[in-house]
């Protein structure tokens, strides 16, 4: 019943904080039509969704964004320096990491992840979804690599999306 | 500024015009796209070029045109905007027909070697 | 202090708008596809770092939708040119 | 009733939006009758407007109750009025004929054809000079929807040329009024022409360059020589019940011409006044024996039909460059006669077309001999289009000859005479080749096989057309008080000017 | 406390302004197309986000109070800048002449990448031209 | 009474067209009653035509026009309707046996009272327009019974020539008659014929004549445009009988008589007339002698003595007018009855061919009679009415004019018609009723249905009659018809047979001899006249008009040819003058005094050199598609981001989107298009595109930056911006306008928009089209960037809602709104596919696009329930409980039918061109 009237309770939240962050109001009157709207989204949504994103452990994701956002931080002065100093100092090449999460979510979280952090970029997902295909812009030992994405983001996230 | 807004209608209209007298259908395609532009300018334009001043009003501000933009000319480019925009729809597919059924996609849905119809020996018979 | 602020925020636009034509000559440069969506990507994202500099300027809160707009279609843009670049069929 | 100068604007747009909706029913018949329901309604609309207007006020009707100069307001006057009516008067042979099978055939096609009807009247009764360009793009993408809908192969190669040549056209009427709004901060028109007038000297010369574009824009619509070239593809290609209802667009332009030119260039227009007019003179008449040619040179009777609109504009061009009272009544004569004779010819042609199996509508000599009454529509209609007596395309030219100031007598006589005897010409040989067994044995290409027959509608719709030429004809009395009227009410803009003016809002401050 | 803010707002301007040229000038400087993809997708989107923070502290100063909405652009952002780059690099790969294998660890080298418009059509048009001759 | 006369032709050829599976003799007869009956009602006017006094019908057609159904029955009307109705009376015996099984009959006779009508409105007008629109009735008739038979080409091209040029002439004669109308006044005749001496005076004079000769003398064949009537004569003899001989032909000449009063008595109008009158009547006379074909030596024959009659008329003494008139009546009896005795011949004979025939009194002696006695009245033998005005003709040459060379050569002139009228009757009579033959005829010739010999006999006998007793029989007639024709200034006259000896008399007995010595020298002169000139003029206008059709082919396709670039070139140049002709001898006023420009920031510079360059660069690389649409984004987004610099939020969101939308919709065009564009190697013309856009580019540019440095001054928008709140209560004044001041123009443009959907789904819904280039495998899947849109797509729908609802007084609005809604569900299309999005979305965009149009009507019309204008906006404050206030404007109904129609018509067409593959597959599978 709930699920009928709300199929996704996340998404639901998200957009009721998302319309009132943009009327920047908190007025009856913008408190019910955010309501309705919270109701109503995802109504149109669901039509178009095959499934929705279930949320594991969700109290992980805080610590977890703030780890990235500090990542994101290093990533950004990392690639400034490497994009100031001298190119052919750079070793990149493509890295295939093997994958054990199977939720789709938890495989585009790791992506984007992975893009926002130092020197990594995802090209492709494997057809069966078992690997990640990431580029590297300077990339010393591959191992050490895949070991410390998938220790870093992969494991949290699994955990996060089971 | 007046220079640079001036300039850049006449940069766009010399590409629209040129690309507009291409013989592919893409390339008018091109050309209509960048003459619509400069139109929206130009027209956009007519009300002069005002830094900073919105015609969304706000309180205290005196709803006079020394305050705001003038907003005229620019609910005139919206209308402006759609109607090209669904003019180009329009045009672009009829370029796809244009190639599908013709198998070309010259403008004129020929390749102008050949020549433009039967002479009129051909459609006439010696009957005058 | 509010001069201040202000020439900051105008130099800020001038380093912007140089990081706009950077992404321009890329743009024009090419050589491949990609190259030019991407600079076109990082067109957009410039733009939008100008046009919330140019609300903090004027002191207005009409570019807000401008900007959350930009947002929107850079990435949509992106999607679409790449996808035609995968499959020329961007609709499947 | 004030309300009922909207009629012929809203009328058939929401017509055309229930006849969208209907089309999920998949039974043409509930299209068909709704489309006629609406075309009823407009028909009594247009003849309560132009009874209306013959009592000579010009009404000014204020959309949102702003006034004029800050909203849009639609405009009564006998012209406006007499163009609405010639439009639906058009439309239902029109659509008669389509009802005969093309409208199943072509998708959209009665949502189309009402919005069309929408366009054109929105474009004849409006006020507001922008206005007029957001219903000329109306009946303009309507068009384009009427002629590519169903289309296949050449047709659509005419449309692109006639879809890229419009939409050059519009961008150029964008320019002209950006142009035209910069330097006169107004869009209505009664207001601009007080504007026009006033303009500082060192000004006329950039207005004069705004309003000469936006004359431009008005004889590309029209086809005014050199700018016809997207025309007689496009009329010839496009399907017969569409083709007939085209007719009336070259016409908008025409009426936007006059609109203008008498509000604008006329004798209140100070340094404007008479602007352009010699050349839309010489032009007019050029374009005039150049249509007259074509006809002469056609391979087919539906790219002489074309020709002959053509030739209607010129002589049109010229009624109205001439700018007397009993030019531009000849003229207002001239041009329902003329629609209505050109639209026959179009439906004519496709009869023809069919009943000649795979010669077509070409001029060649075959061994079929036409049915009687297929002839007899095509003489009426030839003979009306040519201008030869006693049909009202006689009295039309003649009216208007007779007008000609004395100055201009030569070159004018000679381009009408001489251009109703090249289309004479042109069109005794393919009367004489299309509707004469002209071989003694069947050929090859007399095949009718797979042609759909010609339909008893088909025929209606057709001698429809020609029953209004010739109720004209027999009875033009009536129409040239009216359009006499109307061009004395034309050549005086300073009460247009007031009239607007004095319209107030009712319930806002004026 | 205003003078706080504002050095807080000044210090985001600059390092926002730095990130997006410095994402710009990646994109100029570096030599191949997978090279240049790492400035724009990393430094642009952070310098912008840091050009939104500023553009919300300055608002809560200057300007008519706190306006958090700005910061879902910069959500927005974070959001669909990955995503973006993602799948230009598929983008890439599927125009590469050589690419990486079926998943196997281990680095590869990268390939040259063809431009779509040029290239691609050019071959075909060979081909087409080859079958005919074929045929 | 006129009326009905007139009208019974037209009533008899309505019958016969209604008379479907009528018999033949029911058809013949219906068309013998309108001559007959007209005869009688003729008969019993005649007494008071006699009297002198005019009869006179007006009925009202175009009173402001001066254009009136006038009719009236004067003398000369009287003696033209009486030859009309009487010889169409038995042309239509005549012809009732002379028409095969196989000619319809109803068609002939249809045409044929067409053709009487016509003529007899023509006689019968008292209008001269109504005479001009009769008159061209003729040519268009005459066309019709002229090429009768149509399967024959001569009779085809007989028909088409003889209405060219009469039609020619007709129109002419429409000028002529308006540029008298301008003199006079009036139209009518009596003012015509009273305003003479004005006309005469008057500067248009010479054009005036010029016109109405032209259409004089194309009607009466008159050299040099003569030659369309041996051409007429592949018509039914019939045919050529009435309307080449005695009615159609004749009306020139009528015409001549009836304007003479006005347009007579002046130097040019004598010279020219009796000029072109002369020398019609030699060479007529001259061709028919040498032609074998017996309807051509008739035919030729008409035309000399057509010249005779003109000639007369040129001379325009009282006394040749009679003489004119005379002839016409004269002319029309021996001729029409000649010509059914050709008729006869050709039908029983099977051949026209004078060399062929011969010695035909034995087979036909009663035709060979009749035959004869006419034409002996056609050269003017004593006791046969063609003797009488010759003679009169004879006498009036001898005293023509006032310079004695003239008169010499006229006189001369005269002399030669006797001898050559003479020589080409005998050639008539000898070569095909006496001497030798006949040879190889394909049918025993023998006498036809005496039916067919009575109508001859009716007017042969007039000849004698007339010819014996003139006093008796014609005087009465033909002063009654000169009295018609010159009013006052007719003279006395009385007809004679017997004058005495004199010079005419002397000149007709040397005709006579010349002529039977001419005749028998004629096998040397055979050779003569082939030395001479051809029949040029029917070959003249072969030649031409076969070069006009092809001129006017090959011109007008030359000029056509080049297709939508010449289109556009042309445009372009005519927008080039306009806009240059202005400024020329007065170039300083474009630019005026400047005041100083506005100080550029630095943002400009940097938008405008990534507009400029990026332009540039599409311009660079059109060629290759894809790169050009990439490049043309950062030009509009350049755009954008120049209105929302210049204060223009609403415009930089639209053209956003738009541009959006727009380059999605190309790339799908893209993958049914070439991928580049071939380039052709003309560079001439790409320097001259190159060349006239930059001109255009630089006057645009010049415009409008004249017109930014002009200080506006009184724009509608400063009431507007004071306006807004109070009374739109909108703060976002474009909005406002949009949905308020103008809403107007946003309904057109929705409506716009609605339609382009429509068009595109009507070409694309049952098109089968296929890419160029179709990549391998199977869709791909990008689960990635579609798992993305799980999260965002609620939250851009949320957006759009936003954007709509704060539209009236922020940046927004339905349009806006409804594209930015488009934007996140056509994401939806890309990246999970078309098949499961419209599979599970369940909307119908032709329908909601129908829903919205309704909704934004309903918005606007509901201000019509309070009696206000359409689109009146209202506006209340709701007071709700718990929620508050709710503003409510009814402006708002209207926006989100926009929103509506944006929405449903940007998917409608977005889905429509990316489905357009698959159901391409699906077609051919089902196929």
């Amino acid at each position: 019943m709930i699920a009928r009237i709300f199929p996704s309770v996340p998404q639901s939240i998200t957009v009721f904080v998302f319309w009132l962050l943009m009327a920047e109001d908190a007025s009856p009157g913008t408190l019910v039509l955010a309501a309705f709207l919270a109701w109503l989204m995802p109504q149109i949504a669901a039509r178009l969704e095959r499934e929705f994103a279930r949320i594991g452990e969700a109290r992980i994701l805080l610590p977890l964004g703030a780890k990235l956002l500090w990542d994101v931080v290093v990533a950004n002065i990392t690639v400034a320096r490497q994009v100031l100093g001298p190119e052919d100092r750079l070793k990149p090449g493509f890295i295939w990491i093997p994958l054990e999460l199977t939720n789709i979510h938890g495989i585009s979280a790791l992506t984007s992840v992975i893009t926002l952090t130092p020197g990594t970029l995802t090209a492709e997902l494997s057809a069966d979804r078992s690997h990640l295909l990431v580029h590297c812009l300077h990339v010393e030992d591959p191992e050490q690599m895949i070991r410390e994405i998938k220790q870093r983001y992969e494991a949290p996230l699994r955990r996060v999306f089971p | 500024m007046e220079f640079a807004l001036a300039s850049g209608i006449g940069v766009l209209v010399a590409a629209g015009v040129y690309l507009l007298l291409r013989a592919r259908t893409f390339d008018v395609i091109l050309g209509l796209t960048l003459l619509s532009y400069a139109t929206n300018l130009l027209i956009f334009a007519s009300g002069r070029m005002v830094v900073g001043k919105p015609p969304v009003l706000r309180a205290l501000v005196e709803p006079v045109r020394a305050n705001y933009a003038d907003p005229l000319p620019q609910a005139l480019v919206l209308t402006a905007i759609v109607i090209a925009f669904a003019m180009t729809a329009v045009v672009v597919v009829v370029a796809m027909r244009n190639h599908a059924d013709l198998r070309s996609d010259h403008v004129d849905g020929r390749e102008p070697e050949r020549k433009p119809d039967a002479g009129p020996e051909d459609e006439r018979s010696r009957d005058a | 202090m509010i001069d201040l602020m202000n020439l900051v925020i105008s130099g800020a636009m001038v380093v912007v708008g140089c990081a706009m034509l950077l992404a321009l000559w890329r743009l024009v440069r090419g050589p491949t596809a990609p190259d030019r969506i991407l600079a076109l990507d990082t067109l957009y994202v410039a733009t939008i770092a100008e046009v919330v500099l140019l609300g903090m300027l004027d002191e207005t809160e009409v570019y807000f939708e401008i900007a959350l707009i930009i947002a929107m279609l850079g990435f949509f843009g992106t999607v679409v040119l790449s996808k035609y670049v995968i499959r020329r069929d961007i609709v499947e | 009733m004030q309300h009922l100068v909207l009629a012929p604007i809203v009328l058939p747009l929401v017509t055309g939006a229930i006849l969208l909706m209907l089309e999920r029913r998949h039974d043409v018949r509930v299209l068909r009758s709704g489309a006629w329901i609406g075309l009823a309604l407009l028909l009594a609309a247009a003849v309560a407007l132009v009874a209306r207007a013959d009592g000579g006020g010009i009404e000014a009707y204020l959309l949102g109750d702003w006034p004029s100069r800050l909203g849009i307001a639609l405009m009564l006057d006998r012209l406006s009025a007499l163009m609405v009516l010639t439009t639906t008067l058009l439309a239902i042979p029109a659509l008669l004929y389509a009802c005969a099978g093309w409208d199943r055939r072509a998708l959209h096609f009665h949502a189309l054809f009402q919005i069309q009807l929408a366009g054109l009247n929105g474009a004849f009764l409006t006020g507001d000079i922008f206005n007029l360009f957001v219903f000329f793009e109306v009946m303009l993408i309507a068009s384009y929807g009427l002629l590519l809908s169903g289309a296949r192969g050449e047709r659509i190669a005419a449309g692109m040329h006639y879809v890229v040549f419009n939409i050059a056209a519009s961008t150029l009427f964008l320019i002209a009024l950006g142009l035209l709004y910069g330097m006169l901060g107004s869009l209505n028109m009664a207001e601009l022409a007080v504007r026009v007038a006033a303009v500082a000297p060192e000004d006329v010369a950039l207005v004069r360059v705004t309003l000469g574009l936006l004359l431009v824009v008005f004889c590309a619509k029209a086809a005014l020589l050199p700018m016809y070239l997207w025309l007689p593809e496009t009329y010839a290609r496009a399907p017969a019940a569409v083709a007939a209802l085209f007719v009336i667009m070259t016409k908008v332009g025409l009426y936007a011409l006059l609109r203008t030119g008498s509000l604008w260039f006329g004798d209140m227009a100070g340094p404007f006044e008479g602007f352009a007019r010699g050349p839309l003179l010489v032009l007019g008449m050029a374009t005039m024996l150049l249509g007259s040619l074509g006809v002469v040179g056609a391979l087919r009777l539906r790219i002489a039909a074309a020709y002959l609109v053509l030739m209607s504009a010129g002589t049109l061009f010229v009624a109205f460059a001439l700018a007397q009272p009993g030019t531009i009544a000849a003229g207002l004569y001239y041009l329902p006669q003329s629609c209505f004779a050109a639209a026959a010819l179009f439906l004519v042609a496709h009869i023809v077309q069919r009943q000649r199996g795979r010669a077509g509508d070409r001029v060649l000599p075959t061994g079929l001999a036409l049915p009687l009454q297929t002839g007899l529509l095509f003489m009426v209609t030839a003979l009306a289009l040519v201008g030869l007596p006693p049909l009202s395309g006689f009295i039309g030219k003649f009216l208007m000859l007779a007008a000609v100031p004395a100055g201009d007598i030569g070159w004018v006589y000679f381009s009408v005479l001489a251009s109703s005897l090249l289309a004479l010409v042109g069109l005794s040989r393919s009367g004489s080749r299309l509707f004469w067994r002209t071989v003694e044995d069947q050929r090859d290409t007399d095949s009718v096989d797979g042609q759909p027959r010609v339909t008893r509608m088909e025929f209606a719709a057709t001698a429809l057309l020609l029953a209004l030429v010739v109720a004209m004809s027999v009875f033009p009395a009536p129409v040239l008080r009216y359009t006499t009227a109307t061009a004395e009410q034309l050549l005086a803009p300073a009460d247009y000017v007031r009239e607007v003016r004095a319209t107030t809002p009712q319930v806002r401050a004026p | 406390m205003r003078l706080a803010v504002d050095i807080a707002t000044l210090f985001l301007l600059v390092v926002g302004c730095f990130f997006v040229f410095l994402g710009s000038f990646a994109l100029v400087k570096l030599s191949s197309f997978f090279h240049r993809i790492h400035g724009p997708t990393k430094a642009s989107t952070l310098g912008v986000g840091c050009i939104l923070a500023a553009s919300v502290l300055h608002r809560a100063i200057h300007g008519t109070g706190l306006h958090p909405r700005e910061l879902l652009i910069t959500v927005f952002l974070f959001l669909t800048a990955p995503v973006a780059a993602h799948l230009m690099s598929r983008a890439a790969l599927s125009l590469m002449d050589r690419r990486p294998e079926a998943p196997c660890s281990g680095t590869e080298p990268e390939g040259h990448i063809r431009d779509d418009a040029d290239e691609r059509a050019e071959q075909q048009a060979r081909e087409r031209a080859e079958g005919r001759d074929d045929g | 009474m006129l009326l009905l006369l007139l009208a019974l032709p037209f009533v008899a050829a309505l019958a016969i067209a209604m008379a479907r599976g009528a018999s033949r003799r029911t058809v013949a007869w219906l068309a013998a009653a309108a001559p007959v009956l007209g005869l009688g009602m003729l008969g019993w006017l005649t007494p008071a035509v006699m009297a002198g006094s005019e009869l006179r019908e007006i009925v009202s057609w175009l009173p402001q026009g001066g254009l009136a159904l006038g009719l009236h029955l004067d003398g000369l009307a009287w003696m033209f309707a009486g030859l009309v109705l009487g010889i169409g009376a038995l042309i239509v015996l005549y012809a009732h046996y002379y028409l095969a099984e196989e000619d319809s009959a109803r068609r002939f006779f249809g045409c044929l009272m067409l053709f009487m009508g016509a003529m007899l409105g023509v006689v019968l007008a008292h209008n001269l327009l109504v005479l001009v629109v009769f008159w061209e009735l003729t040519s268009i008739s005459s066309f019709l019974l002229i090429g009768f038979w149509t399967g024959r080409q001569d009779a085809r091209q007989g028909a088409r020539m003889a209405l060219t040029i009469t039609g020619m002439g007709g129109l002419a004669l429409l000028g002529g008659v308006l540029l008298i109308g301008r003199v006079v006044g009036s139209y009518e005749l009596d003012a015509v014929l009273a305003g003479g001496d004005a006309i005469r005076a008057s500067a248009l004079y010479p054009a005036i004549l010029g016109l109405v000769l032209a259409g004089v003398f194309t009607k009466s064949a008159q050299f040099p445009l003569h030659f369309w009537l041996p051409q007429a004569m592949a018509a039914p003899t019939p045919v050529s009988a009435y309307l080449h001989s005695a009615t159609m032909v004749k009306a020139g000449v009528f015409l001549l008589a009836r304007l003479h009063p006005a347009l007579a008595g002046t130097d040019l109008f004598f010279y020219v007339v009796t000029t072109v009158g002369a020398v019609t009547l030699l060479i007529g006379a001259w061709y028919a002698i040498f032609q074998h074909d017996l309807k051509g030596l008739l035919a030729y024959s008409t035309i000399s003595h057509l010249g005779l009659i003109t000639l007369l008329f040129g001379l325009s003494t009282p006394m040749a007018v009679v003489a004119g008139v005379f002839h016409i009546l004269n002319h029309a009896t021996f001729k029409a009855s000649l010509f059914m005795a050709a008729g006869i011949i050709d039908h029983e004979c099977g051949t026209r061919d004078l060399r062929r025939l011969g010695n035909l009194r034995k087979y036909m002696p009663y035709t060979a009679a009749l035959a004869i006695v006419a034409s002996l009245a056609m050269a003017g033998i004593p006791l046969l009415n063609g003797f009488l005005s010759k003679e009169m003709f004879f006498a009036e040459a001898l005293e023509a004019g006032e310079q004695s060379a003239f008169r010499v050569a006229i006189s001369i002139a005269a002399l030669l018609y006797g001898v050559f009228g003479v020589a080409y009757s005998l050639r008539f009579v000898h070569d095909a009723f006496l001497g030798r033959g006949p040879r190889a005829l394909p049918v025993e010739p023998h006498e036809p249905p005496v039916w067919m010999q009575v109508p001859v006999a009716i007017l042969v006998a007039l000849c004698l009659a007339v010819g014996i007793l003139p006093g008796l029989v014609i005087e009465p007639v033909l002063k009654t018809a000169v009295a018609g024709t010159l009013g006052e200034a007719a003279p006395e006259f009385s007809l004679a047979v017997w004058h005495g000896w004199n010079l005419p008399l002397v000149m007709s007995i040397a005709g006579v001899l010349g002529g039977l010595l001419f005749y028998f020298a004629l096998r040397r002169l055979f050779a003569l006249h082939d030395a001479m000139l051809r029949t040029w003029g029917r070959h003249l206008y072969h030649v031409n008009v076969e070069k006009l059709f092809n001129a006017a082919w090959a011109f007008t396709a030359r000029v056509a040819a080049g297709g939508i670039r010449r289109s556009l070139f042309w445009m372009i140049v005519v927008v080039l003058v306009v806009g240059s002709a202005p400024f020329i001898g007065q170039e300083a006023s474009l630019l005026g005094d400047l005041p100083a420009p506005q100080p550029m920031p630095a943002l400009g510079w940097v938008l405008w050199a990534v507009l400029v360059a990026s332009t540039l660069a599409t311009v660079a690389w059109h060629g290759k598609r894809l790169t050009a649409l990439i490049v043309i984004g950062a030009t509009g987004l350049m755009v954008s981001v120049a209105f929302a610099m210049l204060s223009a939020p609403d415009l930089a969101l639209t053209q956003l989107l738009v541009e959006m939308v727009t380059i999605a919709l190309m790339m799908m065009a893209l993958n049914y298009l070439p991928k580049q564009s071939k380039q052709a190697r003309t560079p001439f013309r790409r320097w001259r595109d190159a060349l006239i856009s930059i001109v255009a580019g630089v006057g645009v540019a010049g415009l409008a930056y004249a017109m930014l440095v002009r200080t506006p001054d009184g724009a509608v928008s400063a009431e507007m911006l004071a306006r807004s709140l109070p009374e739109a209560y909108g703060a976002n004044v474009v909005n406002v306008i949009l949905v308020d001041f103008r809403g107007f123009d946003t309904f057109g443009e929705i409506t716009v928009f609605a339609v382009a959907a429509l068009v595109v789904h009507a070409m694309l819904r049952f098109a089968r089209m296929r890419p160029d280039e179709v990549m391998p495998g199977p869709p791909v899947q990008l689960p990635i960037p579609a798992d993305l849109t799980q999260l965002l797509f609620p939250l851009a729908l949320t957006v759009s809602i936003y954007l709509f609802l704060r539209g009236h007084n922020a940046p927004g609005g339905g349009f806006i709104a409804g594209l930015a809604i488009a934007v996140p569900v056509l994401i939806k299309y890309v990246l999970q596919g078309a098949r499961a999005v419209e599979a599970t979305f369940g909307f119908d965009y032709v329908r909601g696009i129908s829903i919205g149009l309704l909704l934004a009507a309903a918005g606007g019309l509901g201000s019509l329930l309070f009696g206000l204008p359409f689109l009146t906006s209202g506006h209340v404050d709701l007071h709700l409980p718990v929620i508050g206030s709710l503003p409510l404007a009814s402006a708002l109904v209207f926006d989100t039918g926009v929103y509506v129609v944006v929405f449903a018509g940007a998917l409608l067409i977005l889905s429509t061109m990316g489905t357009v593959r698959r159901r391409t597959l699906a077609a051919e599978e089902a196929a």
